[in-house]
């Protein structure tokens, strides 16, 4: 059954709908994964210690995972701790020591744009929320039939996605370049650049 | 081909001269706008008076696919305007012979004044909307940089007033041509002409005729979208002003005739009313402004508000007499206004100043030539039977009197009357422009200063426009039996 | 069950050149010594010059796809669009390698990394032009955008550098995330990333949902950052300032035409059935784009920000003729004839605003300030390249000689006029009025005598190296090009690249 | 003979354009040019009268295309009879003399050539509107007097008062021509075609309205050039020029063209009663007001203008009553004999440069010739038998008489008719009283200034005389019936309607003999003028007997301060307004235009602030843009 | 499952995210809340996909990529942003505004 024909008839409406918010375990537990990691997003955001930002976001995103566990989807779970919780984070680990940030406390780490971002934020959440809730709110996920698994989710790249695939590696490939030259001024330079702009 | 031919002659003048060394550039200048007046005389010649519409065209695809096309012809409206064009492009590279204000450099001078002739002459031979729109903006460019370049104090102001003021004319002026092509897909003029608008619904007509009535009232200028005029007028050399006054305007009143009011006829009859009040609002308002004006070349643009408003409102009777007096109104305010631009360039030359009270009088002392055709074309200029600034006035109020059908006729009246009173007023301050700056005694500071009378140079560039005031004035068939039948046609019989 | 069909190597031909040049200038440029780092050019062009090639082999044969499902609807396209793109692409490439010329000279930029990057935005760019799947879109984008980050921080010791790149970066970082979330919500209503079968199911008018609408307005946004569209232009003046003036071209002509690109194919042929939402939304962002950009135009002092708030303008040029779908009659019967005009727009302001670079590339020659001032009596210093400038500008305005600026208006005014839009019409030419004010200016300026000393003025900014021979021939393209697309327009006016679709 | 009276006017406009082109160049000078081009036209004109008095009625008329207008179309060409000719010898007599009398009055103006020339268009100008054929080429030649006069006026341009008096001059004519203007559109709208013989053929049936408004706006030129009451202001001024002008144009013929044009269409006038009616009330406030103002004037020249002014009036009142051969009487004798008055007026000022009468007095002695003849002229002009202007005022005067009590057919209201008759009557008595008191402070008494006097020179002395003998003598052509009425066309053209005193019933040539009620009585009140001025003046010889006005004197001599109303009214306020309106113009319409320029640079400058390089700023117009784009979508949906 | 409880945690991080975005100094955390953005989206896509049963996979392809590409930004990210701090001994990214709407510092030019 192609997505096409689910939706011949409307928004997909599975057939062991219950009602409206109803509860089921594996919504409970999908509800307190979801918690934590707003919760923890929240912290991230708000926390005043880089450090703890960064571990919260370990937390936050590590929550998700689970989230995508619960969702059927293990293979995007498993890279996403594989390479958020262990590249991104620890990447961004290194950029905030070799960046010598504040570790511990600090104060300055909101602008003066807090009172925008707020407004910004809820108005977003309001927004978005709403507008899903709207479109989605009496749709149903049914975990069982879902396809997915490791296997079918290899598959699929490599059947019908390989031009992003490749596309992808490209990227990649630019962006491993391009942090190099810019990480490394000595790059293409004969001689450190002479003083005329900067150091 | 003779028309293409026109349009390349200054065009490759205009290469030649940047190919050229500096020292034949007012050669090649004359010789490639002589070369086009003459042209233009022998286009007079090949002309055949008896037929209607449109002659000698070419007409090839250009952009097939939005149905432009490379389409030129000539009738008995737009010939009078080419040989006008020409003659004063001819005039105003004879005067740069001697005469060229700072900085100089007569190639890219003589370059600008061919680019814009090409313009000028483009304009009045398109017969395609587009085609027509192109030209109409060509002249834009050159004309800023003569005024931009070579003007005076405040000329970068003045050059910017211009173009922003024309160039909102312009688009104004597209949105309204989109609009008929939106309607009839086609940009033809003869066609569109031909079907008189039947194919626009009566509210689409009204929108284009807005567009392209804003659009040619910003050049024309009407008021009270004038106030670029003045300005432009003042700062820009003598050269722009005799071509901008003699030639740029009329392109606004031409296109009036040639696209709004022949295509759009409908639209044209609920907004020739309009017209006509904005027409007459101009001639006593530009005359007014004149009265108390100080500088001498600004009271000229002002009174060529007044004298186009006379233009607007013979083309706002709708009547074949009104149009006929449009159009020999715009050769007449061509030759006569060139010729005071050219005289007041001269006495600026002289004085270095353009103030009247700075100049304070007595030219007809210190150079009675100069002083005395001065004093022969404000007379022209205020509208003197027989010569040439006469006719076009006069029967504009005569299409007035009687207004087409459908017109108001007591409000066209009204108009006529009050354009009565603006002849008055120009004679006023003509009148008295002559007796504060021709008459009374020479003012001491200029008693022990020298300067010569007219040139010959500067005469041989003034004698053809003298003469034509004259025989204009004597003998207005000229223009009048060449337009009679081109704008009956278009009128539909009349 | 769906199968993967194979794949088509000669409809991806171009890409694969473009990256396997990449690739090649990179590898290339670690073997050879340090003093001939100069072949990095030449081979770059001559890649690219292949890659053109194969483009116009594609564009003799006839329309193609590749990656398709056997549900029908393919992820890859090569078409008149994407064929007309690619070779803008191609072009505007080649004349931003001419243009680095006396930059990776003289500011000793890494010149293989230099090259690779262009390069790989390049690649990117011609399969976003081929994209007709989300995914793919999105991804293209990232591979146009992310090496023209490290491009934009390319002189690495110049803080301006590094902050426009900053500011680049996190900009479009945001907007991307904008048009993921944007991506998610349309591929949760309609099931389908690739956009015919998001086209079909959208007809569904079950599916007619604010949250459908809201998916739409957020992919919109992804690119209308990429074209610097108000309110999400603000990084692009700061950027084009601060970043090398090379890659300032490339953003402002290839990268914007890139974004275009994206944009007709989301709107014309994934969402064609929600013109109504979409229509009145661009129409406004055009009306405010323009607007903004040329208000901010007016006071600027330095050329190069100039010119950033002049693209910013012409883009909400670019946008009018979409706007056509805020009204009934425009989406039903002139939308694609529209388009047209918006792609007809890009090729033509690609062409004049890459020649305006070139010229500024000169004058940065000697006068690495970029101020307006610098630019007063350039006609006697060099008086062809004066001319070009004055030509370029006059392009831009749309005023005569510089046909190609106005038959770009004419078109776009013509949409707008047939698509009923005529108030769009109307705020667009009061904008010409008052973008004609800055670009006369500056072109007035040349032609005015030089100051007094002003040639003395002292170089604070890093020199972008004395003007090249690559340089004139940059310029020298640009004009060619110009000049033809002047005098027939017909060349890339009127192609209707992706109607019947959806 | 009457198909090349083109040449008429041809031959002076030709003396002109040599004269102004070559000037001094030409063999025999600029005088030499500018005799010839009016004595062969003179000749001319003779020739033609010769040939079409013998048929007087008969209209020959040629007329070419001009042009096409897209309406009416535009003709040219010549229309003579008795009138056309008689006028044409009028006015090309009295150009010739004057172009004589010039040549030595001038004598040594470096600007004469230039002065020649003009008063050699002028009389081709005049000449035009004398024979021309269509409205509108007759129109030309009214407003190229009317130019001509201009540049004459101000011919010594050096002095404020002449150029000032030159513009005044044109400006004022020039606010009648246009209803002058109008009424042709009117009337040639009507009748299909400004051709003047059509419009008589087609005035019966032009319809009561067309005729009447045509009519009053023609009158509007009229009052203008004639310088009729309200418009008779510029006249006195226009004495700025040299004398012979003012002989020439200010007292001969152009100011009598606006008569010509109203007998030229008499027909349609007279279709009109309310067109008569107030050219009657024009007439008569005109006649007493300028004969009053004259009463009080000091200089020489203002008094002969004032008279002008007085002695149209009674031409125009003729005209208005119906008296159409008495009118046209008038205008031709008073040419002569006010022609007369100004060339000798010139020979007078000539020799005791000014023109103050306080600085005159007892010239007799030195200037024999001038005061002989000047006698003669003011005889003429006070009325005194058997001078010619007791002809022609006197059937005027018989005419006016004749409409009120209603012995001829009316063709005005009654009370206007009484109006122009006392008006004329009185003015009678006020000549007369003027005209002494000029001869008197002019020869008499001793000389209270100190130039030395000596008698005009040959070429001047000449014109004198050969005026003289018409101002002495014309009155008597009136007295055979057969001549002036016959000549002046009144056969055919003016068949339909009465003239003077007879019924229709009567022979259609009637004499312009004095009738001997009116007569008497006016010759009384002519006499009784002379006699109170002369006695005032006997008491003092050397005192003004204007002083005999009293209080009243100052409000004549500014007569009646009309100038100061005009001025007040019109003059002052209209460069205020005008200053207003320029300064609506550079702060109103420019102010808006340059208004939206800055605000456009203003409005940049605010939005270049948000530009502030803060790229969380840039984020958040970012976030809120997209919010903004997704309110309004989803509400769109 | 319901659908809403995943798109609600989708909507709730991209909000976070907005407001660490817009309300951050430091720009290593900037980082931060957008990949909180990016994972937003991601769980969007993967509860759609999963919801709608997709064959193809393309939501949870699509998060895989989305993750490649946040990896990719991030690296290159944090080479500016690491840039940026040797330029000029800070990343705050409120105040690097050198680059800003200010004019050449020199005589105004006539209007």
């Amino acid at each position: 059954m192609s997505p096409a024909d689910l939706l011949a008839g409307a928004l997909p409406v599975p057939r062991t709908a219950p009602g409206f918010l109803g509860w089921d375990p594996q919504e409970a537990v999908f509800v307190a994964l979801a918690l934590l990691a707003l919760a923890a997003g929240v912290l991230v955001v708000t926390t005043r210690n880089v450090i703890h930002a960064a571990l919260w976001l370990v937390v936050a995103l590590g929550a998700v995972a689970g989230c995508y566990l619960l969702l059927t989807a293990e293979f995007v779970a498993w890279v996403q701790v594989l390479i958020y919780v262990g590249a991104v984070v620890v990447l961004l680990l290194f950029g905030a020591m070799l960046t010598r940030a504040p570790i511990g406390r600090s104060a300055d780490l909101d602008s003066a744009n807090r009172p925008a971002a707020l407004l910004a934020a809820v108005a977003t959440f309001g927004a978005l929320g709403g507008l899903l809730v709207d479109g989605f709110r009496a749709a149903y996920v049914d975990l069982d039939t879902a396809p997915g698994g490791p296997a079918a989710t290899g598959g699929a790249i490599f059947r019908y996605f390989v031009l992003p695939f490749e596309v992808a590696s490209v990227l990649l490939l630019a962006a491993l370049v391009g942090a190099i030259v810019l990480s490394r001024p000595d790059i293409g330079a004969d001689r450190p650049p002479d003083g005329r702009g900067a150091p | 081909m003779i028309l293409v031919a026109l349009l390349l002659l200054p065009l490759a003048g205009c290469a030649g001269l940047l190919a050229a060394p500096d020292r034949w550039a007012r050669r090649i200048g004359v010789a490639a706008t002589a070369t086009t007046f003459g042209l233009s005389l022998a286009l007079l010649a090949a002309y055949d008076y008896h037929r209607g519409g449109f002659q000698l065209g070419v007409d090839r695809a250009w952009v097939p696919a939005a149905d432009i096309r490379f389409h030129l012809g000539l009738d008995g409206i737009s010939l009078p305007l080419v040989v006008l064009t020409t003659l004063l492009s001819f005039l105003c590279a004879v005067y740069t012979l001697k005469t060229l204000p700072e900085p100089g450099r007569p190639r890219a001078f003589l370059a600008l004044v061919l680019l814009l002739e090409v313009g000028m002459l483009g304009t009045f031979l398109a017969l395609d909307l587009l085609l027509f729109f192109v030209f109409f903006e060509v002249v834009l460019a050159p004309m800023y940089f003569l005024i931009a370049l070579w003007g005076g104090e405040r000329r970068s102001y003045a050059a910017t007033k211009f173009i922003l003021f024309t160039l909102l004319g312009s688009v104004l002026l597209l949105l309204g041509i989109l609009v008929i092509y939106a309607h009839t897909a086609t940009f033809d003029m003869v066609r569109l002409g031909r079907r008189g608008g039947a194919d626009l619904p009566r509210a689409a007509q009204d929108l284009a005729f807005l567009g392209l009535f804003l659009g040619f009232a910003v050049k024309t200028p009407m008021w009270p979208l004038h106030s670029w005029l003045p300005d432009a007028h003042t700062e820009a050399p003598t050269v722009g002003s005799v071509l901008l006054a003699g030639v740029l305007l009329k392109m606004g009143t031409y296109g009036l005739v040639r696209i709004a009011v022949t295509e759009l006829p409908a639209a044209a009859r609920d907004f020739a009313p309009y017209l006509g009040v904005l027409a007459v609002v101009g001639i006593i308002y530009g005359a007014l402004c004149c009265l108390v004006q100080r500088d001498i070349k600004r009271l000229i643009a002002y009174s060529s508000v007044g004298h186009m408003g006379f233009v607007l409102l013979g083309i706002a009777t709708l009547t074949p007499v009104g149009v006929n007096a449009a159009l020999l109104a715009n050769v007449a305010h061509g030759v006569v206004t060139g010729l005071l631009f050219f005289l007041v360039g001269a006495l600026k030359d002289r004085y270095h100043s353009q103030d009247i009270a700075e100049i304070g009088g007595g030219v007809l002392a210190k150079a009675p030539l100069l002083g005395g055709l001065l004093t022969f074309a404000a007379i022209a200029s205020l509208g003197l039977p027989g010569l040439a600034g006469f006719w076009g006035e006069m029967l504009a109020m005569l299409g007035a009197f009687r207004p087409a059908q459908g017109l108001h006729r007591g409000l066209f009246l009204t108009l006529m009357v009050l354009a009565g009173v603006g002849t008055v007023l120009t004679a006023v301050y003509l009148l008295v422009l002559l007796r504060r700056v021709t008459l009374g005694v020479v003012p001491e500071r200029w008693r022990e200063r020298r300067f010569g009378d007219v040139t010959s140079v500067e005469l041989a560039a003034w004698a053809p426009l003298l003469a034509l005031t004259l025989v204009l004035g004597l003998y207005p068939r000229l223009v009048l039996g060449v337009t009679d039948a081109a704008v009956r046609r278009l009128l539909g019989g009349g | 069950m769906p199968f993967a069909a194979s794949i088509d190597y000669a409809a991806i031909a171009p890409p694969l050149l473009a990256v396997g040049t990449a690739l090649g200038v990179l590898v290339l440029d670690l073997f050879v010594p340090a003093d001939r780092r100069g072949v990095a050019l030449p081979v770059s062009l001559a890649g690219v010059v292949a890659a053109m090639v194969a483009t116009g082999a594609l564009a003799a044969g006839d329309d193609r796809s590749t990656f398709c499902t056997a549900a029908g609807g393919c992820s890859y396209a090569v078409d008149r669009f994407s064929l007309l793109f690619s070779g803008l692409f191609l072009l505007a490439t080649a004349v931003v390698l001419l243009l680095s010329e006396p930059t990776v000279r003289a500011q000793r930029l890494p010149a293989g990394e230099y090259h690779f990057l262009l390069l790989v935005s390049l690649t990117g760019m011609i399969t976003l032009a081929g994209s007709r799947d989300l995914l793919l879109l999105v991804l293209s984008l990232e591979v146009v955008t992310v090496p023209v980050f490290v491009l934009a921080g390319f002189r690495r010791a110049d803080p301006r550098s590094s902050e426009a790149a900053l500011k680049f970066f996190l900009i479009s970082v945001l907007a991307t995330a904008v048009l993921i979330f944007g991506a998610s919500l349309v591929y949760g209503v309609t099931g389908s990333l690739q956009l015919d079968q998001v086209a079909a199911a959208l007809a569904r008018p079950r599916l007619r949902q604010p949250v459908t609408s809201a998916g739409i307005a957020l992919v919109i946004v992804g690119f209308a950052f990429k074209v610097s569209a108000v309110p999400f232009h603000a990084w692009a003046p700061d950027t084009y300032q601060g970043a090398p003036l090379p890659v300032a071209a490339f953003l402002s002509v290839a990268s914007k035409a890139a974004g275009f690109a994206g944009l007709l194919i989301v709107l014309l042929v994934g969402f064609r059935g929600y013109a109504d939402v979409w229509g009145p939304m661009l129409a406004v962002i055009a009306a405010l784009t323009m607007t903004v950009g040329n208000l901010v135009a007016l006071r600027q002092r330095y050329v190069i920000r100039l010119l950033a708030w002049s693209s910013v303008a012409q883009a909400g040029y670019m946008l009018v003729p979409l706007g056509v779908a805020a009204s009934a009659y425009g989406r039903a019967r002139v939308l694609d004839d529209a388009a047209a005009a918006t792609l007809g727009y890009v090729v033509f302001y690609a062409a004049m605003t890459l020649g305006a670079f070139a010229c500024v590339v000169w004058v940065a020659g000697d006068r690495p300030r970029n101020a307006v001032a610098d630019y007063r009596g350039l006609a006697r210093r060099s008086p062809l390249v004066a001319l070009a400038l004055a030509f370029f500008l006059a392009c831009l305005a749309g005023l005569p000689p510089g046909l190609a600026g106005l038959f770009a208006k004419v078109v776009v005014f013509s949409a707008a006029v047939r698509g009923e839009v005529v108030w769009l019409g109307v705020v667009m030419a009061v904008n010409t009025v008052v973008a004609l004010f800055y670009y006369l200016r500056l072109a007035a300026l040349l032609f005015a005598p030089e100051d007094r000393g002003s040639a003395g003025v002292p170089a604070v900014e890093p020199p972008d190296g004395p003007a090249s021979r690559p340089v004139a021939v940059a310029i020298a393209v640009a004009v060619v090009v110009t000049v033809v697309l002047s005098l027939d327009p017909e060349l890339v006016l009127h192609i209707t690249p992706l109607a019947g679709r959806g | 003979m009457t198909g090349a009276a083109w040449l008429v006017p041809a031959v002076p406009f030709l003396a002109a354009v040599l004269g102004l082109l070559a000037g001094r160049r030409l063999p025999g000078g600029p005088a030499g040019v500018a005799v010839l081009g009016t004595a062969v036209p003179t000749g001319l004109a003779l020739a033609l009268a010769v040939a079409v008095l013998g048929d007087p009625g008969r209209v020959r008329e040629t007329s070419t295309l001009l042009t096409p207008t897209g309406a009416v179309p535009i003709a040219v060409g010549t229309r003579v009879d008795g009138l056309a000719a008689v006028v044409a010898v009028m006015v090309c007599v009295v150009a010739l003399l004057v172009q004589v009398y010039s040549t030595a009055y001038l004598r040594g103006d470096p600007r004469y050539p230039s002065y020649a020339a003009l008063v050699s268009l002028f009389t081709a100008a005049m000449l035009l509107v004398v024979v021309s054929a269509d409205l509108l080429e007759l129109l030309v030649g009214w407003e190229v007097m009317g130019v001509c006069s201009y540049f004459l006026i101000g011919h010594y341009w050096q002095q404020p008062s002449a150029s000032a008096a030159a513009v005044k001059a044109f400006l004022t004519t020039r606010v009648g021509d246009v209803g002058f203007l109008f009424g042709i559109f009117t009337l040639g709208t009507a009748a299909g075609s400004f051709r003047i013989s059509a419009l008589l053929d087609r005035a019966p049936r032009l319809g009561h309205t067309a005729v009447l408004v045509g009519t009053l706006l023609l009158v509007c030129g009229v009052v203008g050039k004639s310088a009729q009451f309200p418009l008779h202001t510029w006249l006195p001024d226009a004495m700025a020029g040299p004398t012979p002008i003012s002989a020439l144009i200010h007292a001969a013929t152009m100011v009598a063209a606006g008569v010509y044009v109203v007998a030229r269409l008499y027909p349609v006038f007279v279709l009109s009663p309310v067109t008569l009616d107030v050219l009657a009330v024009s007439a008569a406030v005109t006649m007493l007001l300028g004969a009053l103002a004259a009463l009080a004037q000091d200089d020489l020249k203002r008094v002969l203008a004032y008279s002008t002014v007085s002695q149209l009036a009674y031409m125009t009142g003729g005209l208005a009553v119906g008296g159409y051969a008495a009118g046209l009487f008038h205008l031709l004798s008073h040419a002569a004999f006010k022609a007369l008055l100004f060339l000798c007026a010139g020979a007078v000022i000539r020799t005791v440069g000014t023109n103050l009468m306080s600085e005159m007095g007892g010239l007799r002695r030195g200037l024999p010739v001038t005061f002989a003849t000047m006698t003669v002229g003011l005889a003429a002009l006070a009325g005194l038998p058997p001078f010619s202007g007791f002809f022609s005022k006197d059937a005027v005067l018989g005419s006016a008489w004749a409409a009120a009590t209603g012995a001829a057919r009316p063709v005005l209201d009654r009370p206007a008719a009484w109006l122009v008759f006392v008006a004329g009557m009185l003015t009678v008595l006020l000549t007369g009283a003027y005209a002494t008191r000029l001869w008197l402070r002019t020869f008499f008494g001793t000389y209270r200034g100190t130039a030395v006097i000596e008698e005009a020179p040959t070429a001047m002395r000449v014109p004198l005389l050969l005026l003289a003998l018409p101002a002495a003598a014309f009155g008597f052509v009136g007295l055979r019936s057969g001549w002036l009425p016959g000549w002046l066309g009144y056969g055919r053209d003016v068949a339909f309607f009465a003239y003077t005193p007879l019924p229709l019933t009567a022979p259609p040539t009637p004499s312009l003999g004095p009738q001997a009620g009116t007569a008497l009585v006016a010759t009384a009140l002519g006499l009784l003028g002379v006699l109170v001025t002369y006695t005032g003046w006997r008491r003092a010889p050397a005192a003004d007997p204007a002083r005999l006005l009293g209080r009243a004197r100052r409000p004549f001599e500014r007569a009646f301060y009309l100038d100061e109303l005009y001025d007040a009214v019109l003059v002052r306020p209209l460069p205020r307004l005008a200053r207003a309106v320029l300064g609506f113009d550079v702060t109103g319409v420019d102010g808006l235009a340059s208004g939206s320029g800055s605000g456009a640079w203003l409005a940049g400058g605010g939005l270049r602030r948000l530009q502030n390089g803060n790229v969380q700023a840039y984020a958040t117009a970012l976030f809120l843009g997209v919010l903004v784009l997704v309110a309004g979508v989803a509400v769109l949906t | 499952m319901h659908l809403v409880y995943p798109l609600l945690l989708a909507a709730g991080l991209f909000a976070l995210g907005v407001y660490g975005v817009l309300a951050r100094r430091n720009a290593v955390l900037v980082l931060m809340s957008v990949e909180l953005m990016l994972n937003g989206a991601n769980v969007n896509l993967v509860a759609f996909s999963v919801y709608l049963q997709d064959r193809l996979l393309g939501g949870q392809v699509f998060a895989l990529f989305v993750i490649v590409v946040a990896a990719a930004e991030v690296g290159v990210g944090l080479a500016i942003v690491l840039l940026v701090y040797r330029n000029r001994e800070s990343i705050d990214i409120d105040r690097v505004r050198e680059l800003a709407d200010v004019d050449p510092p020199e005589p105004e030019l006539q209007r």
